[in-house]
């Protein structure tokens, strides 16, 4: 399969499966009962945690391709990385864009200090900071090796955010859903939860696979232009032009 | 990959794990960019063991460069490029440097550090004794100035002292760039004795310079280095 | 002519250059150390509370203190890769996990003398209840060994192209766990030493996940220089 | 033969030089200004306070982080004097009072950025009420005025002859009025204009103190290099 | 003291207040020490307008040591010194050193900085021209590569961008180390079209070499340096 042929493509059955979920997911979001409290507003809980834990997944596939790549030297795991880092960090914008709306009524504050918020806020800064590495540096070889360890270094930051609300006093929301002992949720609300994780790993896993395939497009274009000629840095250099000799 | 399996730490290591290379360079059609420019371009190059080379060019042609291809601190772009049969592109590149030797424009050595104390250290990771040390100092006439500060060094120590480095370590491949620059009359043999004794021992070496009648005595074969590529 | 070169001489080689550049350089000793002192007595001026508060927040203060300024001893200038630097590690040909391990020992050398001498200057200066101390040289050594690495680590990133730009951004994240582990292993509130051990034993963990990160990165790092 | 050199032309030469220099590099951009929002980020986690607090003592939080890496920003390695970099002062004969105004000028540019950026993240993540807004917009100039001047000043002491060594000891007494004045004039148990006026007059008082010393000693300092 | 007089700021500057010196250098019984190594001594030394001087010795005899010294960068330990009318242990030397040009074994360019703007700074302060700086690149054979930066360039390259900022600030007295290192063949004349050009205002010429032999074609009188002193 050609090049062009790839990119004129119709969608996938990963794309229609994504939608489909997504479409769902949405709608089951709004067919739980309002939370006793909050009332409508905590619907946004359907996409602010399964956002932010697909997040955390795409950066653990991001771990894995980096390993990968250090280890068969593979062109592809380092696709892989770049792809699963950009949606991740997407996901994870939108994790953080959902809970400053959520904030502003519950908190009456857009931001505010918490643990959780700012590390949330550096995992984004972090892997924003991978997307900038990546950028800087010209050979791709050094690129994919700097990105892997930046990759395996970066990903110690899922655990601190996610442990944030226990180490440091938070006015964050505690574990209700991820807690070892017990679940402490209405089986409605569980399902829809489990809907949303559901389409956004769809969404998420549709999104790395259009991704992969640019990064190797963008790989072959590189090679192809790599051994382009181009005017050689020496003939920059002329004889010196001294008058009377 | 050797690098990551941990228990290497504990083991000792084989540098020479390659097999012997019946050529000391090879390069096949190798081009450089850095960055965005290119500064070499389809270079062929083969330098047998004994051989000593001559390099020429002008300001600015890449002569700098393609020695720090072949000591390995730069990876071709495209092509293939061999030395002391390893390839240059991939991590075997690290396991030679050792046997490669490179004087280059500028000293390398740890300016806070005593002359004797710089060369100790090479010596230390390279597994030679203190006392080739001292003899190496003493090859290069700075046995006297040996507890002296390379910042406390004029240029032309500096450099001897990398000749003594080199006399050291006996690499089987030596880069000189400009290698008489700042040596005075008496040092200048270094040159031919240092080359002498890499080829004595199976090398090769590749010998930049801006003054050819001095250098063409010295060289077996004299390559030209212009518009990126040797003419 | 095949040359064996065990990897320990290589390892106290390295690591005996960097204590020894730094002993002629003196940076650590009169530029960093000195500030670090000063800077301990300036955030109490600055933020103008009182005693008790002080003897309360004083351990923070000084972790922050010796991570911030723990990372400007590793990434020193005589531990920063010149050019010729560079020229000559790979002129050597030294074992890049050796190399990375020498590092990390003249780091913490230089670290732990850091961090007895301002945890001192702290201990005068806010007053700090010592009733634990015994843990301290639990957890002076475990923070000491994971910034010390780090900060290797961080600096091999550095060498290569473009990335001494993000080192910020790396030093960070893995910096939490340790300054998390160091301060909640002294806080005042924990009354057993149990809560104490699972603080410390979180350190360890990232020290050695440090170190093991570090080894094994070595080479690829050192490759893309 | 006689040449004509205003003094004017040599400072905005040297101040271009320096930013652009820096621009280039990139060290203040992508090194100590994150470095510098980091710290203030890690502060708060390290003394583990709330909110409430954290608002209180947020301002000399930031100050605190202004003093410590604005001294970094401006003794960073561009504007250090490297061998050659002396060895081009020397031939060009600039002269001393111009290069010192020039140097500053550089300094008090990336000061400026890093204040305002850091200011922006300590108000965003301190929550940091701005009811004394106008002040600012002499407080921090005054402040940065101040720092620039006191880091060139330490530059060119450090780059004479054993002199680095004590540069710490130079900087903190100097600074501290400046903290103190920045601090103050933006405390929130000041209820009037006045006790404002009083610190930031401090302020500007120590600027000019540094600015008139700083010129006069430039011809001496650079004498003895 | 000048310097201490804050209303300069306000004025402009007059570089060259001092009378036109009749001798170019002039050392009487100089000595230099650095730390407490004895490096020079017993130096006598007159250049007068118009001379071009070689200054020959071996390795760590003390060349870039003179050469530091006329060039402001060291103080004379004791005796006497004076450098275009200007003595060198005063303040007064601070005032003379944009009239004296110094090419020395490490090239004094800001590496983050292109070729131009290296120039473009030594004659913003120095008030010369952008037009000069063009003209001076351009001389030397660099007008193509204006625009790269210094840590771009080859070392012979930028020894050329030292040889153009010479020519374009014109100094009465021109320090030259080992000049024709680094140059290649055709950029070699640079050295004797630096010295002419200098000569040709009335200025003096100081050469440091180690290769006598083409030195001694390009100067009047040599010196050889040797234990310290001139011999
Ligand atoms: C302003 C920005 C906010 C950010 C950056 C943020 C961030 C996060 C993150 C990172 C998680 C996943 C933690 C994990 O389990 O690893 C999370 C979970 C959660 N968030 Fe937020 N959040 C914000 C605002 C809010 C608000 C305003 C609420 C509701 C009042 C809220 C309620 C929750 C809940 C209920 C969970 C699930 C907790 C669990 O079961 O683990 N968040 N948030
Ligand atoms: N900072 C210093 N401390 C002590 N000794 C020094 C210092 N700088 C230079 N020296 C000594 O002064 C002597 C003269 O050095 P200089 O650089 O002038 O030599 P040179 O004649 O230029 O030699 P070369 O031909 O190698 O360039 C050397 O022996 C050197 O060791
Ligand atoms: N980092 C870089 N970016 C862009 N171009 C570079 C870079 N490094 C070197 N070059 C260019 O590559 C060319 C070759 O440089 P090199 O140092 O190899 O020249 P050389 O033959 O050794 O010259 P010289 O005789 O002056 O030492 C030069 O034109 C230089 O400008
Ligand atoms: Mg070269
Ligand atoms: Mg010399």
């Amino acid at each position: 399969m050609t090049g062009s042929q790839q990119t004129a493509q119709r969608r996938s059955w990963l794309d229609t499966a994504a939608l489909v979920a997504l479409v769902g997911s949405l709608g089951m979001a709004f067919l739980t009962p309002a939370e006793a409290t909050q009332g409508n507003v905590a619907r946004l809980f359907y996409i602010h945690v399964p956002s932010i834990l697909v997040a955390y997944l795409c950066f653990t596939v991001t771990l894995v391709g980096g390993v990968a790549y250090l280890v068969t030297k593979r062109r592809g795991w380092d696709h892989l990385a770049l792809a699963s880092a950009e949606v991740g960090v997407v996901f994870t914008g939108l994790t953080i864009a959902i809970g400053m709306i959520w904030a502003k009524p519950t908190w009456g504050v857009y931001w505010t200090w918490s643990a959780r918020l700012t590390l949330t806020a550096v995992l984004f800064f972090t892997y924003l900071g991978y997307l900038a590495l990546r950028r800087a540096i010209e050979d791709p070889g050094a690129r994919a090796q700097r990105a892997a360890v930046f990759g395996i270094l970066s990903i110690a930051l899922i655990p601190i955010v996610h442990f944030s609300v226990l180490w440091w006093r938070d006015v964050h929301q505690p574990p209700t859903l991820l807690r070892p002992d017990e679940m402490q949720m209405d089986t409605p609300l569980l399902l829809a939860f489990y809907a949303g994780m559901i389409a956004y790993a769809l969404v998420a896993a549709a999104l790395i696979r259009r991704r992969y395939r640019l990064a190797d497009l963008e790989h072959r274009v590189e090679v192809a232009t790599r051994t382009g000629s181009g005017v050689i840095a020496g003939d920059a250099v002329a004889a010196p032009t001294l008058e009377g000799r | 990959m050797a690098g990551l399996s941990a228990g290497r730490l504990l083991s000792t290591r084989t540098l020479c794990s390659v097999a012997p290379a019946s050529q000391i360079v090879e390069l096949r059609d190798v081009a450089i960019r850095i960055g965005a420019t290119p500064v070499l371009r389809d270079l062929d190059l083969t330098i047998g063991p004994g051989e000593v080379v001559g390099l020429f060019g002008g300001n600015g042609a890449g002569k700098t460069t393609l020695l720090r291809l072949l000591a390995t601190q730069l990876r071709p772009t495209s092509g293939s490029a061999t030395v002391l049969g390893s390839d240059l592109a991939g991590e075997g590149r690290l396991d030679v440097r050792s046997r490669i030797g490179f004087i280059g424009h500028t000293p390398a050595l740890y300016p806070e550090l005593t002359l004797r104390e710089n060369l100790a250290f090479a010596a230390a990771v390279t597994g030679h004794s203190g006392g080739e040390v001292d003899a190496a100092l003493a090859t290069v006439g700075l046995a006297a100035a040996a507890d002296r500060p390379v910042n406390a060094c004029s240029y032309g120590m500096q450099r001897r002292t990398e000749f003594a480095r080199e006399l050291m370590l006996e690499p089987e491949l030596i880069l000189l760039d400009e290698p008489h620059s700042a040596l005075d009359v008496a040092a200048s043999d270094l040159v031919s004795h240092l080359t002498d004794d890499v080829v004595a021992r199976g090398g090769a070496a590749l010998l930049v310079s801006h003054d050819r009648e001095r250098v063409e005595k010295l060289v077996g074969r004299s390559l030209d280095l212009r518009g990126g590529t040797l003419a | 002519m095949s040359t064996q070169v065990a990897l320990w001489p290589q390892i106290r080689a390295v690591a005996g250059r960097d204590l020894l550049r730094e002993r002629r350089r003196g940076e650590v000793t009169w530029v960093t150390l000195p500030f670090g002192a000063i800077a301990l007595l300036l955030i109490p001026l600055a933020i103008g509370i009182d005693a008790p508060t002080l003897r309360n927040i004083g351990p923070g203060l000084y972790w922050i203190v010796v991570l911030l300024f723990g990372v400007l001893v590793t990434v020193r200038r005589t531990g920063a890769a010149s050019d010729a630097d560079s020229a000559l590690s790979a002129r050597l040909g030294i074992d890049p996990g050796a190399a990375f391990i020498g590092k990390s020992l003249a780091n913490l050398g230089l670290l732990l003398a850091f961090q007895i001498v301002v945890g001192a200057v702290a201990v005068v200066l806010y007053d700090i209840p010592l009733d634990r101390w015994p843990w301290l040289f639990v957890i002076i050594p475990a923070a000491g060994v994971g910034l010390a690495l780090l900060g290797t680590l961080a600096g091999s990133i550095a060498a290569g192209s473009g990335g001494s730009n993000l080192v910020p951004f790396l030093v960070a994240p893995l910096a939490i766990p340790l300054l998390l582990g160091a301060t909640q292993a002294l806080d005042a509130d924990l009354s057993d030493g149990n809560g104490i051990l699972a603080w410390v034993l979180l350190m360890l963990f990232v020290d050695l996940v440090l170190a093991v990160v570090g080894v094994l990165t070595a080479r690829p790092l050192q490759e893309t220089q």
